[in-house]
């Protein structure tokens, strides 16, 4: 056991550090009600484009989850590992949805559904 | 030999085992709910016209509930940090917020759930006359409340006005009392559509507001299909309870998981401190994933 | 030369067994290519097993008692084996690219005013066929009209449907010889799977899509259809239809015979 | 040899620091959190699956073959099955009449067949039992890292097996619609096996997915000191990867379950279109779904678990290979990278299996071309694997024997993959007994094959005892002929046109029935079903003498005179035997790579990892 344990020392942070982190984490809690009232409010706009609504709601979705990722999920500062098992995941991810998707846009000539 | 690296970081990776635990089990949950929400776009592409349920949700409600989730999020980041500056009181505060956001979660989602239960669409036989807002409208399908012999009715389907015979053992003894059919019963019916488009839809629904609806009497020989706003209503509501049941069913268990670590297993704070952070950090990760879900949930399913 | 290649080629159409091919169009190019990799096949399958027997006898422990760590150390023989793989790899890919021609042939759907257009619907577990009749439509259809009386979905209110000629639950579906037929391939309930074996042609018959398949019959005859899909109890009794391979004249002989969905007698497409 | 003694002195140790406590039989066989016992405890169950799937295939092939039996007796008569017809017909009631299978029963037991033999025996067999025992041992932790989430891990795996094994006795038998279980088949059946199967699986699909993060958090946080990532053996890979397949490729299939059994269940629309017309009746749904997403789901999961099924059966062979060549396996780098590479690109190739669906070019060309680039990193493995027999001194024992007899096998299996990958040629081979044979040729005499070899490979180390050598050989002898009895056929009857999943083994469309129309099955073919039907018969007894013998020398086998019998460099063998819990007495250092075996200057023939 000896030779992994002697070069960690215990994993804390020093009290400036935190309150540093803390207000971060304020920071981003009323980012993320302000995007939510964002999204709201543009829905109740009604743009004549429906690709534009979704695009725009699914925009600020993915820069709230990013900010929860990156801020409380400490994505940000994350060790190489981790960053590799996401890497993998995102990577099926989007074969996933992307591949599916695809499919189904591309189906035989003159094929009829429905 | 021990289980290294329970609690300290192994030197190469730099992070300690449940660490690499979660984010690999968070991995899977990705794909779990990247699998739901590629069927939502499927279903709602391929959804044939006039079968894609939009408009009905409780936005308010809905966007109260996201705020309750953003708020038990950053409270449960905050214990974490409180955590690493030693004071426990504040990390048990700042939890014990997260977990009653968890429960008011869990109560306003069953909430709207009820609410749709109560709900029904009738698919007529022919048209009859409405009123969407101020207009009159011809139509052969209808949402709203439903009411017979008084009462408003949960969960009512074509079948429950056949009604259902009665069933007996094989001694004959009843088991199940006879249902009796339905000749006809009430509709309030909503000043509105789900076929509408968004535009017309905010307008019927603001034309309305504060008018009194007429009840509509409705014979069940009259009625295709009815059915209440559960799953089986339509590949929308399928969808819909599918994630957010899911989705509940997570934050149930997360709530359980940081009750644990927050009441009984506190213990350990004074015994294994760090293992005792990692545990918080592990279950808070857990937390930010439910929450991030719901973040895409949120205008998904409420808003597009 | 070429006279020897279709020897050859007869060969292996035998010893792999191959059915009878009775739709030489859109059937040879199936027939060759899965002759062509099975010469793949079988020439990395000796080569390798060649190599892995010489392997065994002569590296046994009793006459090579102290293994080489590294194995292969000359450079000679890592050179041949990296060879090899390259070989395998360009065969692999390379060979993929000519062959996909051919299979864009297969896939490729005829004209439909140069062929024969057929509608034909799964269901447990017996198939349907339908032919547009004298005006050469289609009657509009929809799933939403499917019931057990209407497999088609056929619109009642559309007049193009009157002429259509439908057989329900069929034992013989008659097409002309060389000329392409189309199927148009859907089913009213579960998964099925349309195959006539000797033609060449599968298509998967999904509810809620209709989906195009092509064949071009090049002998009269009577040939077997299947289903093969599991669709339930009674999959295996639904290889029970037959596609009939006539002339032109006896084809629209037989289709001026048969009831329409109008009433009356149907007609040849001209 | 030096680590026996030092075993004996730290077995004290162990004892000594443990006495306290001396856990109960429960405990220690039951609930135990040693990754050893689990792992024991799965290979039992899974091997007890293997035989039953086994079992109902045999009932099936009784069955198939009758069909061609059926044409030369008068009137089709059809006989019931021998010795367990009766049995079948009071334990299962209508689904078996007077012991005869009807079709319902073949649909079950075929369903059941794919989902026991895939998830119940296989998969908890190479991942859950193997995986479970040698990867901590060869990695030098002293047990998985999180040991209850492994308890847990197989606690649900019994319990789906259990769901399973209990839905053949529910009103209307077990789930009909294949192991594929496609909609809308599967939600119009009107038992309820189906909902048993989907609830059985969401057991199954948590306990693998619980397995595989443990596996991965194990192999990347519980290595020994100095065992980098290229000393790793090459079954601990094949293990890495294999639990990425099913930590992500699970999921989807999860949540396709859930929405089947909402289906099922809620009467909901998720995999039903509109206007279904089943059994003569409008279908009462709202309609508006995709059968198609059903497959896409499915086979999401689909390919990547086939290679759950070989891989762990690949590392396993390539120890056995080095061990027993005495030599080191040539292209280590290229076997991790190959192995790599299978892991990546098997989550693009799903949709090869779903040619006839309906695709369009662009899509088929593009699954076309991931399927032959996935089959470049399977040749490599296989090309390392044969070049590393180049030069070696090959010992053959039972699990040597087992491991060689795996690559033509798997080779044979991996071949025909190819022809079934070209959307054309897959046109004529689709669900045809061509597909059969593909995969039993590499799931079959491959990975079983190689799993029975890791079988008389670890049994010394679990048991300090060889298991018999002689009864090995006979057993290998005997499994090698009779499974190519059993599958050869099925190349040539595919290629014919005998399409899979028939009750009658296709006597309806043969030409016996129909003796005028082109395209039927000739009686060469029908003929083959009584062949195979023999060989799955004589496959079965072959197996006897390995069921003895497993039981038999853990008693009474010839004992390991040490602790590394075999001469093996790899760490498991570094430990005492059977090893303790906790699995090493000290920490092993690791200084070398996996396979210095005969290095030159060394007076033995074998170099362990943690001896310098
Ligand atoms: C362990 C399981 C396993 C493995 C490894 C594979 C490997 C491969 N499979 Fe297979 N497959 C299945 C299990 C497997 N498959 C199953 C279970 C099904 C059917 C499911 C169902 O429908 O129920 C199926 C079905 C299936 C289909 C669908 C067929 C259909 O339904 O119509 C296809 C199509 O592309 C396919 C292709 C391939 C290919 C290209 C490979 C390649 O990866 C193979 C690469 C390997 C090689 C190319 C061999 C190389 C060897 C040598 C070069 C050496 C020669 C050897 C000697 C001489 C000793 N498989
Ligand atoms: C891993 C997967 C796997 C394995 C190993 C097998 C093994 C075998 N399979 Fe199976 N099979 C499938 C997966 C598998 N199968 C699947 C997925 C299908 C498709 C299902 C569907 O259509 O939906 C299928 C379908 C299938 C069919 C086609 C049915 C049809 O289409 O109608 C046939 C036909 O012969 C068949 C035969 C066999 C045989 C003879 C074996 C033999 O090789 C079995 C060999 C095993 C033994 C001989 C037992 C050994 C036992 C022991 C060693 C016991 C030890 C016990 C103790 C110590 C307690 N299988
Ligand atoms: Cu229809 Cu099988
Ligand atoms: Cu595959």
């Amino acid at each position: 056991m000896s030779d992994h344990s002697h070069s960690t020392e215990a994993h804390k942070h020093s009290p400036q550090e935190v309150s540093k982190h803390v207000k971060i984490y304020i920071g981003v809690f009323l980012a993320l009600l302000v995007g939510t009232v964002v999204t709201v409010g543009l829905n109740a706009v009604h743009f004549d484009s429906i690709k534009l609504t979704v695009a725009i709601a699914l925009f600020v979705a993915v820069i709230k989850a990013s900010l929860v990722a990156c801020y409380f999920m400490h994505l940000i500062s994350e060790k190489k590992m981790i960053y590799v098992i996401l890497g993998f995941t995102a990577f099926f991810f989007v074969g996933l949805m992307f591949i599916t998707l695809s499919a189904y846009a591309d189906l035989p000539a003159n094929t009829v559904t429905h | 030999m021990e289980i290294p690296f329970t609690s300290k970081p192994r030197p190469d990776t730099g992070i300690y085992n449940s660490k690499v635990g979660i984010w690999l089990f968070l991995a899977s949950e990705v794909m779990l709910f990247g699998a739901l929400f590629s069927a939502y776009i499927l279903l709602r592409v391929g959804a044939p016209e006039g079968t894609w349920v939009h408009g009905l949700l409780n936005i308010p409600i809905g966007t109260f509930n996201t705020a309750v989730l953003i708020t038990s999020s950053v409270t449960v980041v905050l214990g974490w940090a409180s955590l690493q500056v030693g004071n426990f009181g504040r990390y048990k505060f700042y939890q014990a917020i997260t977990i009653l956001c968890a429960l008011a979660f869990l109560g306003i989602k069953s909430y709207e759930y009820r609410e749709k239960f109560l709900h029904h669409e009738v698919w007529l036989n022919h048209k009859i006359k409405v009123k969407h807002g101020h207009q009159e409208v011809e139509t052969d399908r209808i949402i709203g409340h439903l009411e017979y012999e008084g009462h408003h009715q949960y969960f009512w389907n074509t079948k429950r006005l056949k009604g259902t015979p009665e069933e007996k053992d094989k001694d004959g003894k009843v088991i199940k009392a006879a249902v009796p059919p339905v000749e006809s019963f009430k509709m309030i019916p909503d000043a509105f559509h789900y076929t509408m488009t968004p535009k017309e839809l905010a307008h019927a629904r603001k034309e309305s507001a504060g008018v009194a609806h007429e009840e509509i009497e409705i014979k069940a020989s009259d009625v295709k299909r009815l059915s209440a706003f559960v799953p089986s209503h339509s590949t929308y509501f399928a969808i819909y309870f599918t994630l957010t049941g899911l989705h509940g069913l997570h934050v149930l268990g997360g709530a359980i998981v940081i009750f644990y670590i927050w009441g009984p297993g506190a213990k350990m704070w004074k015994t294994d401190p760090q293992r005792y952070m990692n545990r918080v950090e592990v279950s808070g990760l857990f937390w930010h994933f439910v929450d991030l879900v719901w973040i895409f949930l949120f205008p998904v399913i409420y808003l597009l | 030369m070429t006279e020897l290649y279709s020897k050859f080629l007869e060969f292996f159409h035998n010893l792999l067994h191959l059915p009878v091919l009775a739709a030489e169009k859109n059937g040879a190019p199936v027939d060759h290519l899965i002759i062509y990799i099975h010469w793949l096949m079988i020439a990395l399958f000796i080569g390798w097993f060649l190599y892995f027997v010489y392997c065994l006898w002569r590296f046994n422990a009793k006459r090579n008692p102290k293994a080489d760590h590294a194995g292969t150390k000359s450079h000679m023989s890592s050179y041949i084996e990296v060879g090899v793989i390259v070989a395998e790899l360009f065969i692999l890919i390379g060979a993929a690219i000519p062959m996909w021609a051919k299979a864009s042939d297969v896939t490729k759907i005829p004209d439909a005013d140069k062929a024969t257009v057929i509608q034909v619907v799964g269901q447990q577990f017996a198939w349907n066929c339908r032919y547009p009749g004298k005006d050469g439509k289609f009657g509009k259809q929809s799933m939403t009209f499917v019931t057990s009386d209407n497999p088609f979905g056929v619109d009642p209110n559309d007049p193009d449907g009157k002429d259509d000629v439908p057989k329900t639950s069929f034992a013989e579906m008659h097409v002309p010889v060389n000329k392409p037929v189309i199927c148009y391939v859907s089913s009213k309930d579960v998964i099925h799977s349309f195959k006539i074996i000797a033609m060449r042609v599968t298509q998967d018959a999904i509810p809620g899509m209709r989906i195009p398949c092509w064949f071009e019959p090049s002998k009269t005859g009577r040939y077997q259809i299947n289903c093969a899909q599991l669709c339930g109890n009674g999959h295996s009794t639904m290889s029970s239809g037959f596609v009939i391979v006539d002339t032109q004249e006896d084809y629209d002989k037989w289709l001026a015979a048969q009831p329409t969905a109008g009433g009356g007698a149907g007609g040849s497409l001209e | 040899m030096q680590a026996t003694t030092h075993t004996e002195s730290h077995k004290g140790a162990h004892d000594a620091h443990h006495h306290h406590h001396e856990p109960g039989f429960l405990q220690k066989y039951v609930f135990s959190t040693d990754h050893k016992i689990i792992g024991i405890q799965y290979g039992l169950t899974a091997l007890a699956f293997l035989f039953f799937g086994f079992l109902l295939m045999l009932c099936m092939r009784w069955s198939i073959a009758e069909g061609a039996n059926a044409a030369q007796i008068k009137d089709y008569v059809i006989r019931p099955i021998p010795l367990v017809g009766g049995l079948l017909e009071k334990l299962l009631g209508d689904v078996a009449p007077k012991g005869i299978m009807s079709a319902d029963l073949y649909n079950s037991f075929g369903a059941m067949h794919g989902t026991i033999m895939v998830f119940l025996a296989i998969v908890p067999l190479a991942f859950g039992a193997f995986g479970n025992y040698v990867v901590p041992l060869q990695i030098g932790a002293p047990d998985m890292a999180f040991p209850r989430v492994n308890m847990a891990s197989y606690q649900f795996y019994f319990i789906g097996g259990v769901i399973m094994f209990v839905s053949f006795f529910i009103p209307g038998g077990a789930a009909q619609a294949g192991w594929t279980s496609y909609s809308p088949l599967a939600t119009t059946i009107p038992t309820h096996g189906q909902a048993f199967w989907l609830v059985g699986m969401v057991f199954l699909i948590s306990s693998s997915l619980l397995g595989a993060v443990n596996f991965i958090a194990t192999i990347i946080q519980l290595r020994a000191p100095g065992m980098t990532w290229m000393r790793l053996p090459f079954f601990v890979w094949a293990q890495f990867v294999t639990g990425f397949l099913l930590l992500l490729a699970f999921p989807p299939l999860e949540a396709a379950g859930v929405m089947q059994l909402m289906d099922n269940v809620f009467g909901t629309s998720f995999f039903l279109p509109t206007g279904l017309a089943v059994g003569g009746r409008l279908a009462d749904v709202s309609g508006g779904g995709s059968p198609l997403l059903w497959q896409h789901l499915f086979w999401f999961l689909g390919h990547p678990e086939v290679y759950v099924l070989i891989l762990p059966g690949m590392g396993v062979v390539a120890e056995i290979i080095a061990n027993n060549t005495r030599k080191s396996l040539w292209g280590y780098k290229s076997l991790v990278y190959s192995v790599l590479a299978i892991g990546f690109i098997s989550f693009i190739v799903w949709a090869h299996h779903m040619y006839l669906t309906g695709m369009g070019t662009k899509i088929s060309a593009f699954f076309q071309t991931t399927t032959m680039i996935i089959s470049i990193p399977s040749v490599i493995i296989l090309t390392c694997l044969f070049i590393s027999l180049w030069g070696g001194s090959i010992r053959f024992n039972t699990p040597m024997l087992f491991a060689l007899a795996f690559l033509p096998m798997f080779g044979i299996g991996g071949l025909t993959g190819l022809p079934l990958g070209f959307a054309a040629a897959d046109l004529h081979l689709h669900d045809t007994y061509y597909v059969i044979a593909h995969f039993h040729y590499v799931v079959a005499p491959g990975t079983i094959f190689a799993l029975m070899g890791g079988i008389y490979y670890w049994f010394p180390k679990m048991t300090g005892r060889f298991m018999s050598e002689f009864w090995g050989k006979v057993h290998f002898v005997g499994s090698f002929i009779f499974m190519n009895v059993v599958f050869q056929p099925m190349f040539i009857q595919g290629m014919a046109g005998m399409i899979r999943r028939m009750a009658d083994g296709g006597l309806n469309y043969s030409t016996f029935k129909n003796p005028g129309a082109v395209g039927g099955l000739g009686a060469d073919v029908m003929n083959m079903h009584k062949i195979i039907l023999i060989g799955a018969v004589c496959l079965g007894l072959c197996q006897i003498p390995f069921i003895i013998n497993l039981f038999w020398s853990i008693k009474n086998g010839k004992k390991a005179t040490s602790d590394n019998p075999w001469g093996s460099t790899t760490l498991e063998w570094q430990t005492p035997t059977p090893p303790p819990h906790g699995n090493f007495d000290k920490e092993p250092i690791v200084v070398r790579g996996p396979y210095d075996y005969s290095l030159p200057g060394k007076d033995k023939d074998f170099t362990p990892q943690n001896q310098a």
